[in-house]
């Protein structure tokens, strides 16, 4: 989906604060919810980790926006274990004591309709380009590149496409592609000639570029 | 978020612990043991894997060929490091790692990202302007060095292998490896020159 | 800029809520604010209604988002009362009595580099292409039809170049064209096949398309 | 925002006005005049000049000619009214007005924009997915209607026509006037069918 989590080259953002000695958790709170991700996974087996990514994505824009990581690790997973039906969020919200937002929805086609791949089409050096798709569910091609021309670096084992294990599709395995774009045609006139940004894509992002 | 009730966050965590512990779907030790996991995932790891690559050229080469492996070597497996890459350094292009869709990190060997890592200003300015954010951050680059922005996009996880600074020949792993931070590791720091640190 | 403000298209966004006999202002405060936005415009003469509008552009993001219409107005006019010396940031919140958060600066080179069009170069008919610029500062050419091709429909008179007038660029005025683009060819796969987006764009963010 | 000490909007807004005041930047009779401005500016006014048309065949065409100068002609003008357009509505077609980027409207003749059209919902949504808002807002149309979606963004300023509802032959030009609400004048509601509504 084309929301808010989708953030590589939005502008209007400030300074970048590194805190010195940071502590793995702040609170201890945020320890517990790391847990509860954990534990909803692998121990209730509740939902993967493409539907827990999506969880996040389909929040209220402006608040996964001001909430802080784990505030987003909780209500990504606490959304799934209600849509699941493994905890009602009456009783969430009974328990907590007030309101307890929840994920959107997810849309009713959230998939492109994109050909699998299940042997690898494309080797290094190869030029290829991201299909300019924008589906309504879990995608991990960003926005920023789709469309554009990149050169293969690197080609990584096969690994579960997304889009599907987040969406009940076919449930299939790909490779990925390091691709290599130059900044300056991401972004025209920003970058310096000599930079670039390499995306890590899906073999069914992408098509032959010639 | 314009509504005025919402439960303090710590209420809600707690809300999620005592619903699924009620419906006995967990344990009170699952949730002692996932939250007291990521104690063992650290940059030292990193720094370790580091200081190994700079004294062993052999072990260079195989973290260069399958750092998944190099690493495992090493004891630094698990979680988000099914598939590790090194990004080599050199004097001609530094590498610097972002998600800029959640924040995926390679955790045996960084740790759990930091918050700036995490932030909406890293995850959106990192790849549009690396230079002016790494400046910020107090790296200054030369315009003759490239820069490659790694988007951790699918399910490579990524480190930083940063050059060995000079001056550092005799110093022990140990020694070697508190040079290198997480900041080192991720590509928006630099190790500070030892030998002009001793100036 | 590639900012939270250019919202067309983004998704995530929950449903609308309509209210019946919505007052013109729902609070004291709301009225204030419009007639200080206007004010500041119209008697102190501090800035322009394009830097007015950048200047809400510039908000931390997430301010935006969870801001009300007349906090968001409010919060463009102060920051350019400060910017432009009339005000000082420090006496605002000192009689604020706490933080009073301002837009962030303008970005140091916010203008594409656009060759003015002082004739129009286009006719109701015409295939036009909107430019693939994303300059960092007041652009009015929004981002979901960058790169798309569209039909002329009407060609309005001429008016302030909005980008130049926002920074103190060359300033000029240009006829501004509706031009329609196909849903299918801006979201493709979503819209219905008869559905479309008319934008009103200046002569400079055009090229023509065969 | 994390910033926990945010001053409230009221002590906000006020700050702002006392510190003009006391540079004697603006007065007190300015913060009234401006305050009541938006009175004139109602959508009342873009109702008369639609029962107008229905009923008036030479204004109807001056009015799609050059909605600015037929707007006038009935006294309504001002900021955001510089160049009106109307937009007319006819069995085969729909249309239906935003402003993605911020929130214009023809203030003249629809008034202040209702906060339904100022929120990110409405602004991020009608764009891309017309049909599912529309029918969300009580909207429901066949897909032989054709929907063009006008984006305010320069400065042409929009209105709808909307299409004289059958069985008011014998109406005023107050109670046609009284049939064309704001959300009509946008696009995003219907007029009601006076003759079913008798039924």
């Amino acid at each position: 989906m084309d929301g808010i989590h989708d953030l590589g080259g939005m502008q209007g953002f400030g300074k970048i604060s590194v805190e010195v000695d940071e502590p793995i958790f702040h609170e201890p709170w945020q320890a517990t919810a790391f847990s509860l991700m954990f534990a909803s996974q692998v121990v209730v087996r509740s939902h993967n980790v493409d539907e827990y990514r999506h969880s996040i994505e389909r929040m209220n824009p402006a608040h996964y926006l001001q909430a802080d990581y784990y505030e987003r690790v909780l209500t990504g997973t606490a959304s799934l274990l209600v849509e699941k039906g493994h905890l009602s969020a009456a009783d969430l919200a009974a328990r907590a004591g007030g309101t307890f937002p929840l994920s959107r929805p997810v849309a009713p086609a959230p998939m492109a309709d994109l050909a699998p791949q299940l042997e690898h089409r494309f080797n290094v050096g190869d030029r290829v380009r991201v299909l300019r798709i924008a589906p309504a569910g879990h995608v991990r091609a960003p926005r920023f590149c789709r469309g554009h021309l990149g050169v293969v670096l690197h080609r990584a084992p096969k690994f579960s496409f997304p889009d599907a294990a987040a969406h009940n599709g076919l449930r299939r395995k790909e490779h990925t592609y390091h691709v290599e774009f130059a900044a300056q045609d991401l972004w025209p006139g920003e970058g310096a000639s000599n930079d670039s940004v390499v995306v890590d894509l899906w073999d069914s992002y992408l098509e032959p570029a010639n | 978020m314009k509504q005025p009730d919402i439960a303090p966050i710590e209420q809600r965590t707690q809300a999620v612990k005592d619903a699924l512990l009620d419906k006995g779907l967990i344990t009170g030790a699952d949730i002692e043991r996932f939250a007291h996991m990521p104690e063992d995932w650290k940059p030292e790891n990193g720094a370790k894997v580091v200081a190994r690559a700079w004294t062993d050229p052999a072990y260079r080469q195989r973290l260069l060929d399958d750092a998944t492996a190099a690493c495992s070597e090493l004891g630094y497996q698990g979680p988000q490091g099914e598939y590790i890459v090194a990004l080599e350094e050199t004097p001609e292009r530094h590498n610097v790692i972002v998600c800029t869709q959640c924040s995926c990190t390679a955790w045996p060997v960084l740790g759990l990202p930091p918050d700036w890592y995490k932030s909406p200003e890293y995850r959106a300015r990192v790849v549009r302007e690396p230079r002016r954010v790494l400046s910020e951050m107090g790296l200054q680059l030369s315009d003759d060095v490239a820069v490659r922005v790694w988007e951790t996009s699918a399910e490579t996880r990524y480190m930083v292998l940063p050059q060995r600074p000079p001056g550092t020949e005799h110093y022990t792993q140990d020694a070697l490896a508190a040079l290198v931070s997480r900041e080192v590791l991720i590509g928006v720091a630099m190790i500070e020159n030892p030998a002009e640190k001793d100036e």
